[in-house]
């Protein structure tokens, strides 16, 4: 019985967790949004409107929360959930102190790359389930965009056990050097990049697409369901550039206390920051060059990256 | 800006192998049961993100790849034409701002023309540099508003907002000048409306070099980057041949190496005397005609400059123009270039204080006609380029 | 090119169109007679007009008077195609097998006008919905959701 | 019908007035702060819609931020002529948006058929011929302040509104002039 209320809480907490780096996420795309296009985006609601992301929640979970005729009714409800648990799962590793993390285990680095993959069937599902011509081809940009940058994200992270020797995340943190960074240089962009395109951000935002399928896989969806389809796309984000500052840029880096939980926030900051600001600016891939782009240049480089450290460590 | 310039472009355009995904033969898929696959009709429109208003297109996808793309128009159709039969010459000009709604002047100058040729109207020299100097600022503002909508159509939102920054700062000249932000019923039978507000001249001069740099940096954040050349090369490509047999004009020939523009081969009011060049591609895809319209935007740059340092006083508007022009019978026919292309207007008048008939030659008509053929066997990622590349404003395709 | 040396330059090469051609507001205008529309064009694009810039009809009460506009790059000159369609039969020939562009300008004269065209691919109503009724830019054509514009003049 | 309605519906007949005005509050000052607009950009005005969230004049500042799918959205702004062959589009469009749902008319063409009311046999005089229109914005076309001045006017009319079908609030404006209002709602 307490492990169900355990559970509950627990879950409970991870949601609120969630729904705060979706709140803050949104808030600070707008901002940095805004100022990189010379405009300043929300100001009206609190201080530099930082309550505005509350204001469209709330406005959301108050919208109609529509069903199509023609949708397969039961997966059609059921789809955002299946995006929304994988994503909030991944944040169970990440380690947000110096040596704490909500689940340490030894495994965390392979949990936080396969779980989250799990939600592109919730995509292919949204989009099929539908029954709307853009939301289906949404849905199959979805699927082979997400399982093709499944490779080099993984192998770019390889590098970085390898020299840490351990796949667990707080481990890594507290073997971090220095000069891990210049070596791992490489696999971070492969990791980066493969991570842009597996939260279907721009300018990999081709299965959204909002300039030609008007919405891509969430076409249909209204209200609260499509507000978990967002925030599950901003507890991404989060998760990601909190896994990227921890694993790749030493994370807390031996420093306990708050200024480690905000060292490491602050490098989750900038990672966030970039995506945006690449998002922002770029345009977006044709599906053709994105393959390219992942089978071509970033599988290379995540096995190159490989070659490197497995050069280096026989010197250390 | 000199024939340099021009060659960048021809340069330019061999620099990133040009992706090109055009399907010459096609294995029809067939069904384990021997029937053909049913390809997937994808509906965009007529309220679509880029469909730059109000178009549909009929879609139909094998996959990704667009087999065949029906543009259906007429969404906007408005009945100008038959509007105009009922109002007098002068009552018409409003009329003409609101059908090239992204350049109102051309319009408003191309009817001019027409109505000045069919009453001959001598139009007083100040007037036609006036003219000159607003076409081509509208030409500014037209091109930004087609290079951002190219931008933004392969989501590159910031580029988007940076051209627009550009056309923000060319209305709000047009606003002190005519008071208006879009549809300035300026250039009317026999002259301008306004003359121009007091400095007006030398705050053009003094915000053109700000513009060029903002233009350089456009095209250092849309043009350098690699996705955005790789998006755009060798799609949609338009030979020239095809060009000028669909009757395509503007930068959608230009971009096919067909060298006409009306400015400079079938000269008109003041344009022999200043010095600019056209920019010609040669590739003739989505690439060369956007580049096409960025370089323009430098040749209209130039001609203002040009313009306003010969512009000298006088009156700006021709003497003795009745309030009701009535025309002898007859019928005229005259054109401009336009930001989209030759914009022409016919004119048949039967000597009442109204016009017979009038007919606009819509650019933007005639170059829409090509996307069925411009489009298929690319993506429907590519389809939302196509269409911006021929930059059609739908007020001026229906009318 | 100055109109006159167009219309020698006209006359020279086809002589039996020369006597069909006019000036009108420093235009050329060639008037001919419906059934030779096709030979003509064909005719005035072997002489240099190589684009069509637009196909458009006037309501002359009997007749429906056929526009096309040729223009010539290498000459740098328009010049206007012109025949007359007689009111109870408007059928022409399509200009389509000599300039492409000319499908969708007829298209949208069939639209408004009601001219069907002989030998074209697509004849269908381009700017107006396919159920519409009657062909607007027609003097005659009466709507009783038009609202007529008082008169001030 | 949304559960937010099943739930105005209850509190009302079950008398849970003081719940149901709180709720209304939080509701209509959510729904005031965040309308997203689907720009239903037909023809010159949507030149100024565009305009209107970028740079110079920026929407996303009070919280107005265009998305062009209309599931996501809560305004329509129907920007332009809108013409017999569209008429239908633009209904099915509005049909497909959530509740609770508003439609601005941007444009005299969108209020009444504009320049086009006379003469014209395709254009819809007015865009209330087919749509319920909340907010009418005059211009020819409008410029951006006036979109501006519209999103706040439309937030007086939702501070009306109470989640409980039917049922009307009573606000009290702080600058009861006729038809000004309150301007950028309760903020100030």
């Amino acid at each position: 019985m307490t492990g169900y209320v355990g559970g509950l809480v627990f879950g409970l907490s991870g949601g609120m967790v969630i729904a705060l780096a979706a709140l803050f996420g949104v808030w600070w795309e707008r901002k940095v949004a805004g100022r990189i296009q010379m405009r300043l985006g929300p100001t009206e609601i609190g201080p530099a409107g930082v309550f505005q992301a509350l204001a469209d929640t709330i406005k959301l979970l108050l919208k109609e929360d529509i069903t199509p005729r023609q949708a397969d009714k039961k997966l059609f409800r059921v789809a955002p959930f299946l995006v929304f648990t994988p994503i909030a799962m991944s944040l169970v590793v990440i380690p947000f102190a110096n040596g704490w993390a909500p689940l340490d285990t030894s495994v965390g680095m392979l949990f936080y790359l396969a779980v989250p993959a799990v939600s592109v069937i919730g995509i292919l599902i949204a989009g099929f389930s539908s029954g709307n011509t853009y939301a289906t081809l949404g849905g199959i940009r979805g699927a082979a965009q997400m399982i093709s940058y499944e490779l080099p994200r993984t192998l770019s992270v390889l590098a970085i056990a390898i020299l840490a020797g351990t796949l667990a995340p707080v481990e890594v943190m507290a073997r971090y050097e220095w000069w891990w960074f210049p070596v791992s240089l490489l696999g971070f962009i492969v990791f980066f990049i493969s991570s842009v395109a597996e939260l279907n951000r721009a300018p990999f935002n081709i299965p959204e697409a909002d300039s030609e399928l008007v919405a891509g896989y969430f076409a249909d969806y209204s209200g609260i369901r499509w507000a978990i389809f967002m925030m599950s796309e901003y507890g991404g984000i989060v998760a990601t550039s909190y896994f990227g500052a921890a694993i790749f840029l030493g994370g807390s880096q031996g420093i306990g206390g708050v200024l480690g939980v905000l060292l490491i926030f602050l490098k989750a900051i900038l990672l966030i920051t970039v995506i945006i600001w690449v998002g922002w600016t770029f345009p977006r891939f044709r599906s053709d060059q994105l393959l390219t782009l992942a089978w071509k240049v970033l599988t290379p480089m995540a096995l190159v990256q490989i070659v490197i450290v497995g050069v280096i460590i026989p010197w250390l | 800006m000199n024939a340099s310039s021009i060659d960048r472009i021809t340069s330019d355009a061999g620099e990133v192998d040009a992706v090109t995904l055009k399907i010459t033969e096609r294995t029809k898929k067939i069904a384990t049961d021997g029937t053909p696959v049913d390809e997937l009709v994808v509906n965009v429109g007529p309220s679509h993100p880029s469909t730059h208003g109000v178009c549909r297109v009929i879609t139909h996808v094998d996959g990704e790849i667009v087999t065949k793309a029906e543009p259906v128009i007429g969404y906007l159709h408005r009945g100008v034409e038959k509007i105009a039969e009922n109002r007098t010459y002068l009552q018409v000009v409003p009329l003409t701002d609101r059908l090239d709604y992204v350049g109102s002047m051309y319009t408003n100058w191309a009817y001019s023309r027409s109505v000045e040729r069919l009453a001959g109207i001598r139009v007083p020299e100040r007037a036609e540099y006036l003219r000159v100097i607003t076409c081509e600022m509208q030409r500014m503002a037209s091109h930004m508003m087609s290079l951002g909508s190219t931008s933004g159509d392969s989501g590159a939102t910031t580029a988007f907002i940076y051209s627009f920054d550009i056309r923000e700062r060319v209305i709000e000249f047009f606003e002190d000048l005519c008071g208006s932000r879009l549809t300035y019923n300026y250039v009317r039978p026999g002259g301008v409306s306004m003359e121009v507000p007091d400095g007006w001249f030398d705050d053009i001069l003094a915000w053109l070099p700000i513009a060029r740099q903002s233009l350089s940096e456009l095209d250092r954040l849309f043009f350098g980057n690699h996705i955005a050349r790789g998006r755009l090369k060798g799609i949609g490509v338009l030979s020239a041949e095809d060009a000028v047999s669909w009757g395509a004009s503007g930068p959608v020939a230009r971009g096919s190496g067909v060298n006409w523009d009306l400015r400079k081969h079938d000269t008109y009011s003041v344009y022999p005397r200043f010095d600019f060049d056209v920019p010609i591609g040669s590739n003739g895809d989505a690439y060369d005609r956007a580049r096409c319209r960025l370089f323009e935007v430098y040749e209209s740059m130039r001609i203002i400059e040009q313009a306003i340092e010969q512009i000298e006083p006088g009156p700006i508007k021709a003497d003795g123009i009745p309030r009701l022009i009535a025309p002898r019978p007859g019928d005229a026919y005259d054109h401009i270039e336009s930001a989209r292309g030759s914009l022409g207007v016919y004119l048949v008048s039967d000597g009442s204080p109204r016009p017979y008939r009038m007919k606009v030659r819509s650019p933007a008509f005639c170059n829409l006609a090509l996307l069925p053929m411009l489009a298929e066997g690319h993506t429907l990622s590519d389809l939302v380029i196509v269409l911006g590349s021929l930059d059609p404003v739908f007020g001026e395709v229906d009318r | 090119m100055k109109i006159n040396e167009l219309r020698e330059h006209l006359c020279a090469q086809y002589p039996d169109l020369c006597p069909l051609f006019s000036i009108e507001f420093g235009d050329g205008v060639l008037l001919v007679e419906c059934g030779q529309l096709l030979g003509a064009a064909s005719d005035l694009r072997d002489l240099g007009f190589d684009r069509l810039g637009m196909v458009t009809a006037v309501d002359r009460g009997e007749t429906f008077e056929m526009v096309y506009r040729l223009t010539s790059r290498s000459m740098s000159a328009g010049i206007f195609l012109k025949c007359e369609v007689p009111r109870d039969n408007p059928v022409i020939q399509s200009l389509t097998s000599l300039w492409p562009a000319a499908n969708w300008h007829e298209r949208e004269v069939y639209d408004m006008f009601g001219i069907e065209f002989e030998g074209h691919p697509d004849m269908r109503r381009i700017l107006l919905p396919p159920e519409w009724e009657g062909y607007p830019l027609r003097k005659d054509y009466e709507d009783e959701r038009i609202i007529h514009r008082p008169d001030y003049i | 019908m949304a559960l937010v309605d099943k739930l105005g519906a209850a509190l009302d007949s079950s008398g849970g007035g003081i719940i149901l005005t709180t709720v209304d509050s939080l509701a209509d000052w959510a729904r005031g702060k965040s309308l997203w607009s689907m720009p239903m950009g037909t023809a010159c005005c949507a030149m100024e819609l565009i305009a209107g969230s970028f740079s110079k004049f920026d929407f996303d500042r009070h919280g107005t931020f265009p998305r062009p799918d209309p599931r996501h959205v809560d305004v329509m702004i129907v920007a332009g002529t809108i013409t017999r062959k569209m008429a239908p589009a633009v209904k099915r469009i509005y049909e497909q948006m959530a509740e609770p749902k508003w439609v601005i008319a941007m444009g005299n063409c969108a209020v009444s058929g504009g320049i086009f009311y006379y003469d014209s046999y395709s254009v819809i005089r007015g865009v209330d011929e087919i749509l319920p229109v909340d907010v009418y914005i005059a211009g020819c076309p409008p410029r951006p302040e006036s979109m501006q001045d519209a999103v706040f006017q439309l937030r007086e009319k939702i501070a009306t509104e109470s989640i409980a079908p039917g049922k009307k609030r009573e606000v009290e404006f702080s600058l009861p002039m006729p038809g000004a209002g309150v301007r950028g709602g309760d903020a100030e």
